[in-house]
């Protein structure tokens, strides 16, 4: 246990010795503290928000209006479907002791099974721990549906966010939270640069590139249906990510609040930098960039958030912000690759910055609070960042790849023509988003 | 009797029912439409990705009216859809051979 | 403690002698436990937040586009009314001392009178305790606006939910939290399976056959007006009722983390067993059926929450999914009994169903934490849950059919047809939902 | 810091010797507490949560369509442009020492320096005290939006915003807050009476003067586009409140639990207040009228909250909810002043009333919790509030003023009378807030 | 052949349908309007300020048919439409020259 | 001058402009419609409840023409419209007597 504790999440494992003597100690005689433990309480739901509705919404109001429930639906069947596998296999093979494999994968604990009310993670009991990380494990294959949606099969959705979740989540959150070969390698990850964006990023772009664009993509534009469900939805992004970066710290403490510091600032000075470049380029600032920017900012800011001083927070910001603008114009204008709501220019690009930065705002010459691992400095973190990068990079492109290959050998990938011209909520799910008014006879 | 399609600006609405209900006009039907015309329409912008938008947002007026109202109404119409600018919109006069009160049965002119 | 101290909620009463020696005897000593407070805190706002706005927009997006504004107006209204009647005397006849009578029904504490900011309830302030009860007194006669949604007259919800809140909600509270005879006989209910879902739904039941069909059902279809409106509500019904339930553990520790767990899991498999038996039956997954899926889930758990394990949430869940699809489709096309929004299938089953699963899943054999009860087995608490269901059908369905016709002598339950026809919001509220772009002149 | 500490938000300031003389004890000696550190970071999520997406929603869905977005922007960039400015020099001029000019201004602690995660503030670190502040910052200047919405250029909102920040909102907040004048003069002011709502109320009523009113006011009616949006955010409103007010506490306990449950009743009683004006003058109470109410019950009760009973909230409430609809009729409908939110007749009018009412209300002879200073009694703190509410006028009306005229000499406020006729989204942001169904060609 | 318009309340739209199918008539297209006329509106209330609202959701039918069939149709939608309150709507009836049908270039009656 | 009214699949409305914009056509009025015709519909299903929808989302074009172009007219919409499949839809003529433009009171076929 102590090494899982110590491995875990806000990166407590090294940071244990160095930010938190006293936590450190107290998980050797463990002891619950309940004022972290209400803490991540709260963390839970907050992060589970930021999925239903928060990331459903915001992904729903991009969509047009003919396909918005089915945006919807594979968020929440997303969330149901990982749910029961978190609890059959994939806390234990993220979290539980791999013996001598575990640098590679966890095991154990299938089925929650051996934890109880008394089982202490850290300083908090274990099943909070594990409903926290759930709520981790939750997000991030539906971030990945921006990148399939107007027009994918909705079992090929059930059937890759399994497995991806299998051969690609699971894996990474072991080796970076769960002790794996990147916590070996001093890899700081303080809320999922890596397991979070980069995965999800690097498996929006693959997915794009093999799915293929949607129909009229390029030539016809398909702006968003509902900019104001967008807009709830990021803003509840915004609310939900002080659990998820905050929450990520585990305990609740002056730690807790410079993440959430770092966090909000990033998030403030990603809206005004893409804000701004928007209002330079194109003479006007528009609410779809402007919650991007934050979107970006956030996700940018993730890895980083518990290493940083809140200046350093906003200066990743917006750097973020800037960034995820030219990364989205490249890949879709450019390359027009039709990664459907940006998900690789925002998520993927902003992790891959987010963690490398992180070396760099971590510095105590940057106002951070330091490396996790002794004796490292910027130049060595930042190989270690590096690595850590790469490693996620090619293990989820590799996989996803071949995930979706697998499953094309077994059934189509892509609705039929003519089901996505009518929209996906009629052909797949038997119901229209809205009946308004008159309409209703 | 006549059928007068009129497109004119979402906003003028209430001028034109205005001036029609001082031509003596009470009945009338409105939808909304998109009109494509001359008016040149905006853009937007989504992600960095421009969308030109030329079809824009008006109202169909149409009503039934008796052949001597015909004039009337067109002035009416015209006068409270007028700013000057391109988009005004337009009238159209169509022939109307019969019309048909639902709730009586009635026929012909009185019904409107 | 151990047992006990998960069996919460107002059990709290009874239960502070019988199942929390330890909290009560903290309680002696007077100690505010400031962990649990600050996680009872977050609950009442996540509880209240599962009302307003999220049962308001699920049932609202349910509606009709010409009722919307009539559903969310009884949600609120509904909030406001009993919140001012549990000040008044309703929190004194839930949990203070009945005396004598406390079998029956509390007494006392009227206008909150004697408690201050020093009292205590268990480990938390008295005045925490009573807020964190408040919010489930609102949410009961809520859930009952889904059954005379689309015809009742305002006046009538006014009247009704007063009545009801006083004469069946507050004894059934009392009953089971506040140290009446279910309570007394050992019933457990975690977190409001009889006092919340099972009132809730036989009322429903009850109005449904009392007030009539609406006009045209069953022949011409009701669909939801907004399915984006009815997803947003049912997202924040899944994280409010970590709340719900997570707070009845009324302490921040592994009890709630358990309860918390237990619940998640009862929704993502409520979720996956409707969403399956849809798919199988009509060839189709949907939204509706998903997030219906979820409410049975997590109504079905309710009672059993703190008391399970993880898995044991996961076969509740399962098990509700399918049974309440099965009970909607008897209820509303089968008998053509208009329970407009199927109240009393999904809540009033879920309930009954949940509290009987309880004395099965809260078994040790079964991986649950154990009975509440010193000397309960398996088949004495089934006996036990069945006499607390019984008393709670009866007395409900019996004082809400007394409510309506008493009301009934008084003025019309329904509106007039033409309104009915032209649509409650304009036509009881001067309102409309909607006013869209050209439409603004 | 002491100084400070003492006279922070919850009024620990004096409240600490009466309040929490254990607490106080605490801050003595620089413990952290980690049950109140839980709360606060929770309260920081709620609080942001009123002003995104509550705030948001509520005002964006009173505009017209065609403006909706532009409501949602102003929102988003003032919450991202004063998260900058508090970075940079609001927090150390509003909570900073200003030395000799204390009583005026506070200063030093630019950029977050020299706070670290050690740092606190009371029994809080004070970084997330400093966060806990920044979320009322935020929402003040935003409260404001209402007054300006569908008529205003961007570039005025960001120019005033950032000014009025600095040139009323910081002063105001030091002199309550962060032991300026009116703290020393003993003003009462629990979570913002004066700091939120009687500045961002004058204000509003400044702007509506000066900017003049919306192209067709007040001959043509504006009615609020998406009565549904408005409810929501409404919702979120009430919930998040209990984070501004409960929040305000500072601490995790009974004082918390009193201020809840006074905001909660007073919240509720604002609402039926309201609904039955309307239903007695109109024959027909809407759910415009109910949520208006629970706004003007919750802005009024604020400055009151942490001092007062459950009882003193809902009277308090009530003759909110009746004040403000009278207020509204006069602002609106008598002198033809489009305050199009109605903020001055809502905000301002409740939280003057309120700061009043606070002398009454906060006496033991009404429930009560007492005096923040000592010696005082109902009198004497009336001449203090009617100071503090005066001084407060006075300030932000002149200020507001010179900022707007300031503003005026380098561009214009409105835009073009041909934008305004198109709407603002698509003429000042490029977007349309809808595109539905078949118009996706 | 004939262009028929026939303005009618939204909820008996299910009704006219019955009837004309009863008539053989199957192709209609209809769209949602708002009607001004004898029928009187509602009033609205946002915070104090009333709103006369005397534009009334309505539904358009519009079919064309063949001459021989207008009695019919005529019958067939006062039939349906009929509730015998003001608003009931009314039908009107123009002259059609041509249609076509574009998957198969067909034209005239066979079309309808 | 003749009025001709189309009713289209939403889709094609953009290749439709297309080939009007080549046939010289700069006007037009497009309205959202729900049409009933031979093509099938779909059913939707809420809790169990199937809902048969036979109105089927389409939208209707309108263009006063030039008697001259009527045929282009035609022609260009029939090309743009089609698809081969049921519920391409129908174009309909309609004899139009005059045109007023709003903004300048000029009438008749210059109008258009
Ligand atoms: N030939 C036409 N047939 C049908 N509608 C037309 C035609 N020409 C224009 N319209 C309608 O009239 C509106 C106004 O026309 P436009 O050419 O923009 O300006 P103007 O009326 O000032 O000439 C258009 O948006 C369109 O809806
Ligand atoms: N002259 C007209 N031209 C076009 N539409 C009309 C005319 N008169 C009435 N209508 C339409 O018919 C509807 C019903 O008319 P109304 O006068 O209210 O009742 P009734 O049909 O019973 O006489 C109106 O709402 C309007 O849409
Ligand atoms: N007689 C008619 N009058 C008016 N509109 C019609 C008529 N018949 C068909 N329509 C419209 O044309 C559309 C297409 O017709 P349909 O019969 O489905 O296919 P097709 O055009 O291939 O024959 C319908 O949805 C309807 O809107």
């Amino acid at each position: 246990m102590k090494n899982v504790k110590t491995t875990t999440h806000g990166f407590a494992l090294v940071g244990a010795m160095l930010l938190f003597p006293f936590s450190a100690l107290a998980s050797e005689e463990a002891v619950m503290n309940g004022a972290d433990t209400a803490w991540i309480l709260t963390s839970i739901a907050l992060v589970l928000f930021m999925t239903l509705p928060g990331l459903s919404l915001f992904y729903g109001g991009l969509a047009r209006s003919k396909n918005v429930l089915s945006v919807l639906m594979h968020c929440f069947a997303i969330a149901c479907l990982i749910s029961i596998l978190w609890l059959v296999y994939g806390y234990g093979m993220a979290f539980g002791d791999g013996g001598a494999f575990n640098s590679i994968i966890g095991g154990g604990k299938y089925f929650l099974a051996g934890i109880g009310t008394e089982s202490l993670s850290g300083s908090i009991p274990e099943g909070v721990f594990s409903m926290f990380q759930l709520t981790f494990a939750i997000i991030t294959p539906a971030l990945i549906a921006g990148a399939w949606v107007e027009r994918i099969r909705f079992s090929a959705v059930l059937l890759f966010s399994g497995l991806w979740f299998t051969l690609v989540y699971l894996p990474l959150c072991h080796w970076v939270w769960g002790g794996g070969w990147m916590a070996e390698q001093g890899v700081m990850d303080f809320a999922g640069g890596i397991v979070v964006h980069i995965s999800a990023g690097v498996a929006s772009l693959v997915i794009a590139l093999v799915l293929g664009p949607r129909r009229g993509f390029p030539t016809s534009l398909m702006p968003p249906h509902n900019m104001t469900m967008a807009f709830s939805g990021a803003a509840m992004l915004w609310v939900g990510w002080f659990g998820f970066n905050g929450g990520s710290a585990l305990a609740a403490g002056g730690g807790a609040g410079f993440a959430i510091m770092a966090t909000h600032m990033a998030a403030a000075a990603g809206s005004l930098g893409w804000m701004t470049i928007e209002w330079i380029r194109h003479g006007k600032p528009s609410v779809l960039g402007i919650i991007t920017g934050m979107v970006a900012g956030l996700g940018t800011v993730t890895p980083a958030s518990g290493f940083i001083s809140p200046l350093g927070g906003a200066v990743i910001g917006l750097i973020a912000g800037i960034t995820c603008y030219w990364a989205v114009i490249i890949i879709k204008q450019k390359l027009k690759i039709d990664d459907s709501l940006d998900v690789f220019p925002v998520h993927g690009v902003g992790g891959i910055l987010g963690t490398l930065l992180t070396a760099i705002f971590a510095s105590p010459a940057m106002g951070g609070l330091g490396y996790a691992s002794e004796g490292m400095n910027m130049v060595s973190q930042l190989g270690v960042q590096f690595l850590g990068v790469a490693g996620a990079v090619i293990w989820t492109a590799m996989m996803t790849w071949i995930i979706l290959r697998a499953i094309g050998m077994v059934s189509e990938l892509r609705v039929s023509e003519n089901d996505e011209t009518e929209g996906l909520d009629v052909t797949c799910h038997n119901e229209r988003g809205y009946i308004m008014e008159n309409s209703q006879y | 009797m006549k059928w007068i399609v009129a497109i004119i600006k979402p906003h003028r609405i209430d001028s034109v029912r205005e001036y029609l209900t001082q031509a003596n006009i009470t009945g009338l039907t409105v939808s909304e439409v998109l009109g494509f015309g001359r008016q040149k329409g905006h853009t937007e912008l989504y992600r960095g990705a421009e969308y030109q938008v030329d079809l824009l947002p008006k109202l169909k007026v149409e009503l039934a009216v008796d052949d001597d109202k015909v004039e009337s109404v067109i002035q009416a119409i015209t006068h409270g859809a007028h700013t000057g600018k391109i988009g005004d919109g337009k009238i159209f006069v169509i022939d109307l051979e019969q019309a048909i009160r639902i709730r009586t049965g009635e026929t012909g002119s009185k019904v409107i």
